[in-house]
């Protein structure tokens, strides 16, 4: 959740002693490209692209809706067939895996949008604004941080079982879950506010608009990537969260109903170990995929920014 | 004869801690300042750190609200009760020029954006007359609009940048340019082509200057008059010369004679064996 | 005089905290469509088949009222409910163990879950410093870089999954560990202590677990920082061992924004002791929680989660209030 | 004597290598104050880490040596290789950010006898250093506070004690008074002179200010773009400056009470990355002709104990001396 920076060294007398280069076009528009290449982030995106390309493509091709129940016979064995076997519903569990995969990254990128949307315009109104509406606001950030975001899921969970669906499940998320971001980038924009350039902005006719879009904010989109990132790793981890204890919709394939499903009819004592291995393996593939991205951005974004 | 910068009774009191036991810090104690002149001048405020002298310079650019007093510039009321000056016509009333020039541009935006903005904005210049303006700024620093175009804070020494930004201020011609420890950042061998810049605006262009610095020595050479501030007070006022060679107040003859200067040793030498 | 402001400043937001947590649990489940009594008055329907008559149901539906405090307008209830809550700790008679009071099913399942949930975070936090400490100051070292992949390796894991792993790695496959652990209920005799330890490895190695990697990475970004500081370098400038160094300036020193992380962080920890109590049907306030859940005690819901907020406040205050007397910038104005 | 024997050392990074201090030969008599003068990137702090021992990559000692001319406890010959370990024994560092070099949540008091060069028994070395620095205008209390609770001045007289409570032979001191204003930098600068006039030991001072160099040091080094200019004793380098380099240095400093119009030096120091022929300084020297631009001048002694290197060293002494 944190801006994990790599920070470069270099030596004073080496770096004074090398004074830019007066004029090079080239240096720019090349360095502007070549900040984005390094191993974490390479890894990250090849990673994601995948999950991504796999989890909305292939369902075109899907034979039967994967959660359908007892389509096939149950607990088959790995086979030509069934790239995974079935599981204890009769159900194939590598297409289900994939139906599962693509619904919690549909979930994560909406809540990744909502929560992004939210908590930057209350960090960066709270950083920039300042003053009581500031300490109001944090008050309300910090307590959102400080309590338990699972027993309120798990009350809404208990209430709404009857008609909850997809969609108030994210809402829900949402709601409680743009704290985090919110404070990062309410500190990020509050220490911006005191530097220099924000003065010479505000001197040379700038409003205060014009200085949260053009100054403020190329600083904080660096986090904002991140940020959005890291919210697809929050708002998956909670639902699934919530579909292991069997209090989202669970008829849905994600990555946590697969999971439910695979404990309930105890895929262990069934010896069905693939039911339960696959969607492990795959939300720890994902997870690492989504959190590379986000630290490997985070080293290029700081590698730009220079040292500071 | 025009008032350049008076000052009434300015005061800046901090207050820290929690309401039961609050400490005052007195940043600003009652600041009274009156330079009047037929053509522009460079008054120099001197000092050592926690002296106030920044927080009067903040005060002027109204980046920070004195607690009791008010400010002139030229006409116009420019900071406290009563404050006439708002908007454009402060900004066109007064520019800053900042400490770290590194800092004072946005890493990701092009240099001359700030230039073109100023013209634009402050100035109320329209496109063409705009980028001649910047041109002719560019040009009474001593650099080519060309050479500015498009580029970023890490493509320019400290010195070139400070340029730039001392361009960018005389843009919308203002009456009094507030520069706030403009050379403390570049190296000492090369501080002159910038003080000697400032001298040169104020003959050539009539620009007046607020330098404000803890170095008495570029203070001495380029100022009118000089203001030596301890501990958010004023001690002594008046006449650069005047001031810096027979000083009237103990606190201005301490720091003369602190100065590590290349005339007198403090400490005669033993004659020394070739 | 700093340590009286800043405990002032924490206590505040410690109140502020508490009275939106309540907030949000007394008005949360009434804004929501379905009315607690209804589903009550199903229930009893569904138990006395059907055999309740109209009159019987209303004088119900008067008398639940009366118990879960839902007379009145919604101020007055609120009233009736903060004024019980704070002073009594009093959340009405559990519906699924009619009368025992939820305040005591409670107080019986808290201490398992605190218990657990310390206990797992304490090591995690310790462990995953040191780790990362040594992983920050020796960043430049190839060696060092294997710590932080185990960080890297560690961290995205969700407890959930890690939990899962857990149980399929020591229960099943190397079958150490018991499949569904059962926790002895009774006097603490040694052996009782004993099997509860034994039980409570797996769900307490699954929390370290999730702890470790984040704190192996948010200490080495620190650590690696640290070691730039000037007093770091002059510390080896005077010939300081590389173990006075790391630990007596890098250490000492970036510890102190940790413990302000590890505060700040126990909301998310206590979400992940709940769901791998839930997971490993251990009998702290998760398992509480998920049984009222699914069989719609409802008071049994809100008292277990008035009472996290409340422990979960209550331990980042005493983390907060631990910082002062590490950093003597505060202590000593 | 301190002796340096064409000293190379290089700073090896992804775009190669590159000297940041290339081939300084000089003697340092024991017992003066040798200042280290010259813009920012010329060498100057690389070559107090060479001298300290302060090697850690990417910087190297590419070549050349460095003998101290004193020994060890056991009286063995001290050479670059291990000096390390006479780190605060026989040598001791003076840092430039004296605003936070002491640990921030440690007393200052442990702070002086953390590192392993000290006597065990650390309270009997705590009650001498509590006898100490009372000597150095810092009252005994000093010991037992924290670093933000001192003063900046305070900061850096414990700084000094430091450096001087073990009566090293020689003591680096990068740039000790900048962060400082000007009242308390006289103080500590007066400070150092006392302290080396009474152990006769050996003081390196690197300063960015002319007149701080004047004030306080008896020898003088000139560095530019990783070469050494000029050397000699700090009178003569005043008084009659044999590189140009050094005349514009010392006369673009504007001084109180002298009105003479004073520019600063136009340009800026060659970059270390391209191929350097000639004199590095025939950019931006007045004096700079075809000879300049294709031979490089070494470092020849003009004047008893007064070398410069510049082909026109000679005729800069007449020319001074005609004026």
């Amino acid at each position: 959740m944190s801006d994990i920076r790599d920070t470069a060294v270099s030596p004073a007398d080496l770096a004074a002693a090398e004074p830019a280069p007066k004029a090079t076009p080239g240096r720019r528009e090349r360095a502007s490209w070549l900040w984005l290449l390094n191993a974490r982030l390479v890894l990250g995106l090849i990673i994601i692209a995948i999950f991504l390309l796999g989890s909305f493509v292939l369902p075109l091709f899907a034979p039967h809706d994967p959660a359908q129940q007892a389509t096939y016979m149950k607990n088959l064995k790995i086979s030509p067939a069934h790239w995974l076997g079935t599981n204890g519903l009769g159900q194939d569990t590598l297409w289900y895996l994939i139906f599962a995969v693509r619904n919690s990254l549909i979930l994560g990128i909406f809540v990744g949008i909502g929560i992004s949307a939210i908590s930057t315009a209350i960090g960066l109104s709270a950083g920039f604004i300042g003053g009581a509406y500031e300490r109001i606001v944090m008050l309300i950030v910090d307590s959102f941080i400080t309590i338990p975001l699972l027993p309120i899921l798990i009350i809404l969970g208990a209430l709404i079982r009857g008609n909850n669906n997809f969609f108030t499940i994210g809402l829900i998320i949402v709601i409680f879950g743009w704290a985090w971001n919110a404070r990062t980038i309410r500190s990020m924009v509050l220490s911006l506010r005191e530097r220099e350039f924000i003065n010479m902005a505000r001197f040379s006719g700038a409003g205060t608009l014009a200085i949260l879009v053009r100054e403020i904010f190329p600083y904080v989109s660096a986090y904002l990537v991140v940020g959005f990132i890291n919210t697809i790793l929050f708002a998956i981890n909670t639902e699934a969260t919530l579909a292991v204890i069997g209090l989202s919709k669970v008829d849905v394939p994600t990555l946590g109903s697969i999971i439910f499903w695979a404990l309930n009819y105890n895929a262990l004592f069934t010896g069905n170990t693939t039911w339960l291995v696959a969607p492990i393996v795959a939300t720890i593939l994902l997870f690492l995929g989504l959190f590379l991205t986000s630290t490997g951005f985070n080293a290029a974004f700081a590698s730009r920014r220079g040292v500071a | 004869m025009a008032v350049i910068l008076k000052t009434e009774g300015l005061n800046k009191v901090y207050r820290l801690g929690s309401f039961t036991r609050s400490r005052e810090i007195k940043a600003l104690n009652d600041i009274n300042i009156h330079v009047e002149s037929d053509k522009p001048v460079i008054v120099s405020v001197v000092g050592e750190s926690g002296s106030g002298k920044t927080t009067l310079a903040k005060t002027l650019l109204r980046l920070v609200e004195p607690s009791s007093g008010r400010a002139t510039i030229y006409d116009q009321v420019v900071a406290g009760a009563g404050a006439t000056a708002h908007g454009r016509t402060f900004l066109a009333a007064v520019q800053p020029i900042f400490q770290n020039p590194f800092e004072a541009f946005s890493r990701y935006r092009p240099v001359d954006a700030y230039l073109h903005e100023t013209a634009t904005r402050v100035a109320g210049l329209d496109r063409s007359q705009a980028n001649d303006a910047v041109a002719e700024a560019l040009a009474a620093v001593g650099l080519d609009a060309v050479d500015v175009r498009g580029k970023y804070t890490n493509q320019f020494s400290g010195g070139e940048l400070q340029r730039v930004s001392i361009a960018r201020a005389l843009i919308p011609k203002p009456n009094l340019i507030i520069a706030d420890e403009p050379v403390s950042m570049i190296d000492a061998s090369r501080r002159m082509i910038i003080i000697n810049l400032f001298r040169k605006l104020k003959e050539e262009a009539g620009r007046s200057f607020l330098y404000i610095t803890h170095d008495l020595a570029t203070a001495y050479y380029i100022s009118d008059f000089v203001a030596v501030m301890s501990k958010g007070t004023l001690v002594e006022f008046g006449p650069a010369k005047e001031v810096m060679s027979n000083p009237q107040h103990s606190y201005t003859r301490l720091l003369l004679d602190s100065i590590p200067t290349t005339r007198t040793r403090w400490r005669p030498r033993a004659a020394k064996a070739a | 005089m700093g340590v009286l402001q800043y405990v002032a400043k924490r206590v505040g937001l410690y109140l502020a905290v508490l009275f939106i947590g309540l907030t949000i649990t007394f008005f949360l489940p009434r804004l929501l469509p379905t009315n607690p009594i209804d589903a009550y008055i199903s229930q009893l329907q569904s138990r006395a088949n059907g055999q309740l008559t109209a009159e019987a149901i209303i004088q119900l539906r008067t008398n639940l009222e009366e118990l879960y405090g839902l007379k009145g307008n919604l101020f007055s209830q609120y009233l009736g409910y903060l004024n019980r809550v704070i002073f009594h700790l009093d959340f009405g008679p559990s519906f699924t163990y009619y009368p025992t009071p939820v305040s005591s099913m409670i107080l019986t399942a808290l201490p398992w879950t605190l218990g657990l949930l310390l206990i797992a975070t304490l090591i995690a936090w310790v462990l995953g410093n040191l780790v990362g400490v040594v992983a920050g100051y020796f960043h430049t070292k190839r060696a060092a870089t294997v710590l932080e992949v185990v960080g890297i390796l560690l961290y995205p894991i969700p407890y959930y999954i890690l939990a899962v792993s857990v149980i399929l790695l020591l229960a099943y496959v190397i079958p150490i560990f018991p499949l569904s652990p059962t926790f002895p209920v009774g006097p603490l005799t040694p052996a009782l202590v004993g099997s509860i330890v034994y039980n409570s490895t797996l769900p307490a190695l699954t929390l370290v677990l999730a702890g470790f990697g984040w704190n192996i990475l948010s200490m080495k970004a620190l650590a690696v920082a640290t070691t730039e500081e000037p007093y770091v370098t002059f510390a080896r400038l005077k010939g300081t061992s590389n173990w006075t160094r790391m630990v007596r300036y890098v250490f000492r020193n970036a510890m102190l924004p940790q413990v302000t992380a590890l505060a700040l962080s126990l909301g998310t920890v206590f979400n992940g002791a709940l769901l791998t109590e839930i997971l490993f049907s251990y009998p702290g306030v998760g398992l509480l929680m998920r049984t009222a859940a699914s069989s719609g005690d409802y008071d049994v819901l809100y008292g277990a989660i008035t009472l996290s907020i409340v422990a979960v406040a209550t331990a980042g205050l005493v983390i907060d209030l631990i910082y002062p007397l590490l950093d003597p910038r505060i202590r000593h104005r | 004597m301190i002796r340096l024997n064409s000293v190379v050392a290089s700073y090896r990074t992804a775009r190669g290598s590159i000297n940041a201090v290339d081939g300084v030969t000089i003697e340092i008599p024991d017992g003066c104050i040798l200042g280290v003068a010259g813009e920012s990137g010329c060498g100057k702090s690389t070559l107090m880490k060479l001298i300290y021992g302060d090697v850690t990559s990417p910087m190297a000692l590419a070549s050349g040596s460095i003998e101290y001319g004193f020994g060890d406890a056991k009286g063995r010959p001290i050479t670059s290789d291990n000096i390390r370990d006479q780190w605060f024994n026989r040598i001791s560092y003076i840092p430039q950010s004296s605003m936070n070099s002491l640990n921030p949540v440690v007393k200052v008091g442990k702070q002086f006898v953390d590192f392993p060069g000290s006597d065990p028994d650390k309270k009997r070395v705590l009650a001498e250093v509590r006898e100490y620095i009372g000597k150095l205008g810092l009252p005994v209390e000093t010991l037992d506070a924290y670093p933000h609770q001192l003063s900046g001045g305070m900061r850096q007289r414990v700084m000094i004690a430091m450096a001087t409570f073990f009566q090293p032979e020689l003591i680096l001191a990068d740039e000790p008074t900048t962060a400082l204003d000007v009242v308390v930098q006289k103080d500590i600068l007066l400070l150092l002179m006392d302290l080396q006039e009474q152990m006769g030991n050996t003081i390196l001072l690197v300063s960015h200010d002319m007149g701080v160099h004047y004030q306080v040091t008896t020898r003088m080094l000139i560095m530019y773009a990783a070469k050494a200019v000029e050397y000699g004793d700090s009178e003569s380098v005043f008084a009659a400056p044999l590189h140009p380099y050094t005349r514009m240095l010392i006369s673009s400093l504007p001084t109180i009470g002298d009105d003479r119009a004073r520019d600063g030096i136009p340009g800026r120091p060659p970059s270390l990355w391209q191929e350097l022929s000639g004199c590095r300084f025939a950019d931006r020297c007045p004096l700079a002709t075809a000879r300049c631009r294709a031979e490089e001048p070494a470092l020849i002694e003009h004047k008893p104990g007064h070398w410069a290197a510049c082909h026109y060293a000679g005729e800069m002494t007449q020319r001074a001396e005609a004026a």
